[in-house]
């Protein structure tokens, strides 16, 4: 057997009084493996990896067990000449990850001028060409360029590029795809393993998504609160999970639900006509920069009680189309209608049977909610607005909405004390409780943990089969939606690019945007077969 | 002592002008700028104090404040006091040399009395005060006759005050082509040297001076200079003269502040001129006031006052109690103008009962601007809460509380007047008809007609007769009351000799010799 | 840039504008006289009239105000009523003092505060970080012109090393004008790395923690290369912004340092003139202080990009 | 640790000089403006813990007079500025348009000005008593104000949950008010404590300058300016009335550094 490259035992990490955040972890990697570190948030994986290239943050510490690196024990004396040549790291966040201030040259030239004898031009030289492998356009103006002229993925690359400049040995990627919608995630990680392999790097990869596990990991550790619940190959862990934990993390894996039973065609209930919204350019002192067009005359209809799926990138203007069809953002083309009914240019009261009709489940939890208000409060407040309601009335329906999303007891409290997914009920039931016919759920799920998103999306389908309001379901992730979407309608760059029942849509894609985003997300089905 | 690093630096920055040579020049304080050099016209005090060291009128202040001649050798009045025949001195020249002659002095004159030139005193002269000058005559070149309208005892008082520029004659050179104020081409023991605005003006010494005989005598006498230079040196921060004064950067500062007089006056290196001045401090009443219009009332905070206390605080012990509005250094300040008022707690309490005065609130106005007006209103509203009184303060700017004087709009306040040289003066700053003129404080037509006659006699003693009976109805009639003439403190170093303060406040720098 | 900075100039004439209108309209509400004032109790009425028509007081106000507007347009704003001095060469000299010990005492004090806020947060919680923050903390607490007093009585009263008052100008004799500049500025700093020293810690904990210092460490570099390449020039963009109004305020007149250590400077100009009425040297000491505070605002958000390139000024 | 020795040291500090204010109102050891000419400038003794005065009136007296008119002003001065500003703020940054620029251009207009200049130009025109002071200062602070509840306005308005009030059907006028305006408060919790400092020491400022509470009240700024020709000679007249503005700014200060640890957990 060779000798395994990173070696850790009984390792410990935690903080002061009593908070374990790694408690015993041990294992072994072998050079040029790919292993996966798996488990959602609070499960120590992070804290571990951390550990490894010893940039634990402020207030977390090593307390027991050990680290060896090749052989010799990981010390903080020991550990320094090993970052970059020996240990390199990405990270999750490719906003912050780079330096803001200073150009992308120089922050690539840093770690070959200490870690190598290259110089001046020898080292612009070896940062074009790994640039050029990244896959960036024009490498000699991305060196002089600063990081904020770069998009998400695009950072990442660069990031990777900088960090396998060194030849690490060993690679940790803490969840390096995870901010970075579905298509680009897949052509980062691509990216990653490809070069990984061509060094001979071994990589430890963090992360919550078991999709990508079966992908690119050779083998996997399942971690849950600080401790390695369960080991083995990928694709076994995933075909045969042993423990239940592990079990419910597959189960949440998003796959096709049953197929949609075929409706009566109807009265659209909300309908989009060649609708336009263009964002004005920055103010300047005399004129205006170029305005932004993000949806460029885009016709949707959405039926009685259907369930439709809205997918595209980052950008591709389905947030905006959303919020201009329930008049949040103003349209600068075309018209919405609402029950036949013109409502583009309607504004105070009359709106309110529109208001009273439409709801909307936004992203984040931890915003949507106001942080003053009490859960019951917050749920109560839209029916405020019914007429002829009475506070007794009105308590009752609160009730029963906060027992219907599972959260009967937790009315006094407020949204600082409830976990996400807990969080996000409460938006689901502040949009039900007054018994809307339509619900915009807006990337309701793509902020919270595996197996939560499960329960949300578990929930909202049921909710939506007994109270029968019809959904448009926005999303950058097909194969999210294909639990819940009765029809899938994709967008790129403003228009509608393609648009079906579900079953359609995925077996047989016929626009190659959406055969990307096919392609990107993976299915359970599709990985262990 | 402290102070000596700051003064060294000074004194460096000094030494390294250029002007310093091996000449003795005197180096004097002043805390601002003057306005101009055009005599009486656009002026302050300190401009009066440059430009009387350079122009001389026909006649000036002696030392006690009566009148002596100065460019005149004789002043001869007529019975009728309508005509005054001034006769010249002989060979007195100008500084570009040039003879004085009657012409010159006409020349100097009619300017004055032209109303474009702004003279200050030209009401005094025109008709709308004293009286006015029908003709100026000049039948010989040693000899100018003046004709006026009304006689007046105030005639050649006006003619001599320093504010008026002492009416000083300029040769017609110091007019530019355009009839514009150039620079002063008088007669006077200095003439001008260099002015940097905000820095320094400088004089030099008058080789060619006629002087008097004698010894220096106010504004005239003996006036020949004994230094090369006088610089003086704009200096606004009296703690920053202090030890400029103390390092040797100056040689004298001829008002320096009260509270540094006690340091001074322990030092070896340092003399102290003191002098009382015939500037006047004192508790002003407004007359009109719903409250105070009741004599009995303002009796009774006259009588609260423990004035000579009251006077000790607030001038360090320099000065004591002068219950006139004549100048303690007046030739007419005697034994009458020393009554007063004695504290006398009982009756001034009978008093406010009389009046019916229940403890009512009387505002006063104060300023921090100057010390004196402040300390006085400190310690006149605890002097008074003893007998009863509720004092209230009002603290404005010295501008505000100006122009709440003017407008009379006060009910009591301490005040500062500035210096009177003749005691009519004094009483016309303060008697008047408030309807016409709000600013004065005692209004009382018998008084009016009082002082008008001592504007008009010319006989000392029927004057002094006056005088008193004034200051009777005064304490009597109670519309302010006269506190203290201001202490003004010179300090000089050793090296400065045959420097004398001077009670008009006018520091005079010819027959001062330096070491 | 340059259009940026011509588009935000012009941008500002309105506000400045709006300033000299206040201003012009709150002394004249005032009580109190300029000519008065010159001429003590001793004037007549007559008198004071004269002088105030000599000082073209006498016409109705806004004809007033559009002279002096028109005339500030070309750069002149008069002349002082009570030396006749021109006010615009008036201000430059006082400013001159002003600008010097304000821009010293900001400058040693941004040297001095930006390393020991980055020093605390280095060391944040620990004895080193408690004790920059007390410190700080106690700076922030202190009145200038206490502490100037104080400084006064140590130095200048009790160890008379430096001289405790007045002012020579630096073109006059360097040596002296340096004794009595540096008690001025000692306070100044002092009272300024409270705030400075607080801020660039703030800034830096918010650094800190994001991963761009972590992947600079990952890459081996030593803590000390990390907090100077790194973290300083991300620390120091808010810190600036922090600098531009202290800076904003600082040059607008340290009237009460200035008259703790009587120098002549814009404050004490401001305050003088004020008390004196002199109407056309607190108007054109306003307008320049207003305009400053512009030009200071607009230096730092063309500084700005500089220490963060996401920012662009346009 | 830190936060709660800030929050104890603070709030100590604070409860002492609100404490002797408090006192003052009852009982001084003399009357704070009785003059005794026979004991001008005593140094500390005895009777006259702190000293006298240059016309012999006890310090300590003044001190404690000085302590309630400093955090009467302050008090007041502190809601006049939040009033204003909050009103300000809440308008321009909740209706934007030419709403928010025609008050962010008189904010930008006021903020030019230095506040202590604003305030003694403001205080030469109304007269300088403590109710001009706080109209003055009030004044001058509250465009800070503005720009903190127009900043937070403007942040909420972007935040999800205001956009959720809306999409209910909730009018702005209901939104701003049962929103928007609740959220501002932990911000300006912090404003207000340091803006409390801040008062404190620009009345002491004015004061010094000779705009600030008239005398004979006694407040710490005053005694301070007259006790200015006296450093050399009567030292103690310069020490007591410096350390009590210091004392109240350090425990406003901390207070204010604990609060701002308390509400927002980011820092």
């Amino acid at each position: 057997m060779i000798a395994p490259l990173l070696a850790v035992s009984d390792l410990r990490v935690g903080a002061k009084p009593d908070i374990r955040a790694v408690d015993g972890v041990s294992f072994s990697m072998a050079p040029g493996e790919i292993l996966a570190l798996v488990g959602e948030s609070g499960s120590g994986k992070t804290a571990t990896a951390r550990a490894v290239i010893g940039l634990l943050p402020p207030g977390l510490a090593v307390t027991g067990g050990r680290i060896a690196f090749a052989g010799a024990p990981l010390t903080p004396a020991t550990l320094r000449p090993l970052r970059g040549p020996g240990i390199g790291m990405v990270f999750q966040e490719p906003m912050t990850s780079l330096n803001p201030a200073l150009p992308i040259g120089v922050q690539m030239a840093e770690g070959l001028a200490l870690h190598t004898r290259l110089r001046g031009a020898e080292i612009a030289a070896a940062c074009r060409a790994m640039l050029d492998r990244v896959g960036i356009a024009d490498p000699t103006a991305c060196l002089r360029a600063f990081p904020h002229e770069f998009s998400g993925g695009m950072r990442q690359r660069i990031m990777l590029a900088s960090v396998m400049l060194l030849r690490p040995r060993l690679l940790i990627a803490d969840e390096p795809t995870t901010a970075l919608d579905t298509l680009t995630q897949a052509e980062v990680l691509d990216l990653m393993v490809g070069l990984t392999r061509e060094q001979g790097s071994a990589v430890l990869l963090i992360t919550h998504n078991l999709g990508l596990v079966a992908r690119y990991a050779d083998r996997a550790l399942v971690m849950r609160r600080g401790r390695v619940i369960e080991e083995g190959a990928a694709r076994a862990l995933l075909a045969a999970p042993r423990e239940p934990y592990t079990r419910a993390l597959v189960d949440a894996l998003p796959r096709r639900g049953p197929p949609a039973i075929p409706r009566p065609p109807s009265e659209p209930l909300l309908r989009a006509e060649a609708l336009a919204v263009d964002f004005a350019g920055r103010r300047r002192f005399f004129a205006r920069g170029r305005a932004v067009q993000a949806v460029r005359g885009v016709d949707l209809a959405v039926h009685a009680g259907e369930s439709v799926a809205l997918v595209g990138g980052s950008g591709s203007g389905k947030t905006t189309l959303g919020r201009a069809m329930l008049r949040l953002v103003p349209a600068s083309g075309g018209r919405v209608l609402f029950r036949g009914q013109d409502i583009t240019a309607v504004r105070g009261a009359a709106l309110l049977p529109f208001r009273l009709a439409c709801q909307i489940v936004f992203q984040d939890p931890y915003s949507s909610l106001d942080p003053r208000m009490r859960i019951a409060e917050i749920v109560d407040e839209p029916l405020r607005l019914v007429p002829g309601l009475g506070a007794a009335e009105r308590a009752r329906r609160t009730d029963a909405m906060l027992d219907a999303v599972g959260l009967a007891e937790f009315g006094r409290r407020h949204p600082h004390e409830l976990s996400g997914g807990q969080r996000q009920r409460v938006a689901i039931a502040r949009a039900l409780v007054r018994e809307p016919a339509f619900v915009m759920a807006d990337e309701p799920v793509s902020a919270l943990d595996m197996t939560i998103q499960k329960q949300i999306l578990t929930l909202l389908r049921d909710l939506q089969r007994a109270r029968g309001f019809a959904c448009l379901f926005i999303s950058h992730d097909l194969a999210a939606v294909g639990e819940i979407a009765d029809r899938v309608v994709v967008m790129q760059e403003g228009r509608i690019v393609e648009e079906g029942s579900r079953d359609a849509v995925f077996d047989a894609p016929r626009h190659a945007y959406t055969r990307a985003l096919l392609d990107a997300a993976p299915r359970l089905e599709a990985l262990v077969a | 002592m402290i102070l000596r690093r700051a003064a060294l630096a000074l004194c460096g920055l000094l030494l390294a002008l250029p002007a310093a040579a091996q000449e003795a020049t005197l180096r004097a304080r002043m805390n601002a700028d003057i306005r101009s050099t055009d005599p009486g016209t656009n002026r302050d005090a300190n401009t009066d104090t440059v430009v009387l060291h350079m122009v001389e009128g026909l006649v000036a202040f002696r030392e006690d404040t009566s009148i002596g001649p100065l460019l005149a050798e004789r002043v001869d009045t007529s019975e009728d006091g309508l005509t005054y025949t001034f006769t010249l001195r002989e060979g007195v020249r100008f500084h570009n040399g040039a003879v004085l002659t009657s012409a010159d002095v006409k020349f100097a004159w009619d300017r004055y009395l032209r109303r474009e030139t702004n003279w200050r005193c030209l009401p005094e002269f025109d008709g709308r005060g004293a009286t006015r000058v029908a003709a100026i005559e000049t039948p010989d070149p040693r000899t100018v006759v003046f004709r006026i309208e009304r006689p007046s005892a105030l005639f050649l008082t006006n003619m001599a005050r320093p504010d008026c520029g002492g009416s000083g004659i300029y040769h017609r050179d110091s007019l530019n082509a355009d009839g514009s104020w150039r620079a002063p081409i008088g007669t006077g023991p200095f003439r001008m040297g260099e002015w940097r605005r905000n820095q320094f003006i400088e004089l030099t010494r008058f080789p060619g001076y006629a002087a008097l005989p004698g010894q220096p005598d106010g504004h005239t006498g003996n006036k020949t200079a004994l230094v090369d230079r006088v610089r003086w040196i704009i200096i606004p921060d009296s703690a920053a003269a202090k030890a400029a004064l103390l390092s040797g950067a100056i040689d004298i500062d001829h008002d320096i502040a009260s509270q540094d007089v006690q340091e001074m006056r322990a030092r070896s290196d340092i003399r102290l001129a003191p002098v009382q001045s015939m500037g006047m401090a004192g508790l002003l009443f407004q007359t009109n006031d719903p409250l105070l219009r009741d004599v009995r009332i303002r009796r009774a905070i006259a009588l609260s006052l423990d004035a000579p206390e009251l006077v000790r605080a607030v001038s360090d012990g320099l000065v004591t109690y002068n219950p006139s509005v004549i100048p303690s250094a007046s030739p007419f300040h005697g034994a009458v103008q020393r009554e007063g008022y004695t504290r006398d707690i009982p009756e001034a309490q009978r008093l406010l009962r009389q009046a019916g005065y229940r403890g009512q609130t009387i505002r006063m106005l104060a300023t921090r601007r100057y010390n004196a007006i402040l300390d006085m209103a400190v310690l006149i509203q605890a002097q008074a809460a003893e007998a009863g009184i509720t004092l209230e303060f009002e603290v404005i700017d010295w501008a505000t509380q100006l122009d709440r004087y003017t407008r009379g709009d006060y009910a009591m306040m301490p005040f500062l007047y500035s210096a009177r040289l003749d005691p009519s003066l004094s009483y016309e700053m303060v008697s008047g008809p408030k309807a016409s003129q709000p600013r004065k404080v005692w209004d009382n037509p018998e008084v009016e007609a009082l002082l008008r006659e001592s504007m008009v006699t010319r006989d000392t003693g029927r004057r002094q007769a006056i005088f008193d009976q004034l200051h009777r109805r005064m304490l009597a009639d109670v519309p302010m009351v006269v506190l203290y003439n201001d202490a003004a403190v010179g300090a000089y170093r050793t090296n400065v000799q045959g420097y004398r303060a001077w009670s008009t406040g006018q520091p005079r720098y010819w027959g001062v010799r330096i070491n | 840039m340059i259009g940026y900075a011509a588009r935000r100039l012009v941008a500002a004439i309105p506000t400045l504008l709006l300033v000299a209108a206040s201003v012009f309209l709150l002394m004249r509400l005032i009580p109190g006289d300029p000519a008065q004032l010159m001429l003590g109790d001793a004037a007549t009425p007559e008198e004071v009239e004269a002088l105030r028509r000599s000082m073209g007081l006498g016409e109705a106000l806004p004809l007033q105000f559009a002279h002096w507007a028109g005339a500030a347009l070309t750069g002149d704003l008069g002349r002082s009523i009570t030396n006749g001095l021109p006010v615009l060469p008036l201000i430059l000299e006082r400013f001159g003092v002003t600008a010097l010990i304000v821009l010293v005492a900001v400058g040693l004090a941004v040297l001095i505060a930006v390393p020991l806020g980055m020093l605390a947060a280095w060391k944040q919680n620990r004895p080193a970080d408690l004790a920059v923050v007390g410190f700080a903390t106690l700076m922030l607490s202190i009145p200038s012109f206490w502490l100037g007093l104080i400084l006064l009585l140590v130095f200048g009263v009790w160890l008379r090393w430096l001289p405790v008052v007045g002012f020579v100008p630096f073109s006059e004799d360097i040596g002296a004008a340096l004794a009595y500049v540096v008690l001025p500025i000692t306070t100044l700093v002092l009272i300024e790395i409270g705030a400075l020293t607080r801020m660039a810690r703030a800034a830096t904990i918010d650094v800190l923690r994001l991963d761009y210092i972590s992947h600079a460490r990952a890459k081996g570099l030593s803590e000390f290369t990390v907090l100077r390449r790194h973290a300083l020039p991300n620390a120091f963009a808010p810190t600036l912004t922090l600098i531009g109004l202290v800076l904003g305020n600082l040059l607008g007149g340290i009237a009460v340092i200035e008259t703790v250590f009587t120098l002549p400077g814009l404050g004490r100009l401001l305050v003088e003139a004020i008390f004196q009425r002199d109407y056309p040297v607190v108007q054109g000491v306003m307008l320049f202080v207003a305009a400053i505070y512009v030009a200071v605002n607009l230096f730092v958000d063309l500084a700005y990009p500089v220490f963060d390139p996401r920012v662009t000024a346009e | 640790m830190t936060l709660r020795l800030n929050l104890v040291l603070g709030g100590l500090l604070l409860a002492a000089v609100a404490g002797t204010a408090a006192t003052a109102s009852v009982w001084t050891p003399f009357n704070p403006v009785a003059v005794n000419l026979r004991r001008r400038l005593a140094a500390p003794t005895d009777p006259y813990w702190l000293g006298t005065d240059e016309f012999g009136r006890d310090v300590l007296s003044r001190l404690m007079v000085g302590a309630s008119t400093g955090l009467t002003v302050a008090l007041v001065t502190v809601l006049v500025a939040m009033a204003l500003g909050i009103t300000i703020g809440l308008l321009a940054g909740f209706f934007r348009g030419w709403t928010d620029r025609a008050l962010m251009a008189l904010n930008d207009a006021l903020l030019a000005f230095p506040g202590i200049l604003f305030a003694l130009g403001l205080l030469t025109v109304i007269g300088p008593s403590k109710w001009g002071i706080v109209l003055a200062l009030g004044l001058a602070y509250a465009p800070a104000v503005a720009r903190v509840v127009r900043g937070s306005v403007l942040s909420l308005r972007e935040r999800e949950f205001v956009e959720a009030s809306r999409a209910l059907g909730n009018s702005e006028a209901y939104t701003l008010w049962r929103h928007v305006a609740p959220n501002c408060v932990s911000p300006l919790t912090v404003l207000a404590t340091s803006m409390f400092g801040w008062v404190i020491l620009s009345e002491s400022a004015l004061s010094f300058l000779g705009l600030g509470v008239p005398p004979p009240a006694p407040t710490w700024g005053n005694m301070l300016a007259a006790a200015r020709p006296y450093l050399e000679t009567a030292t103690w007249l310069s020490i007591a009335p410096g350390v009590m503005i210091a004392l109240s700014l350090l425990g406003t200060n901390l207070l204010g550094d604990a609060l701002r640890d308390i509400l927002d957990p980011r820092t």
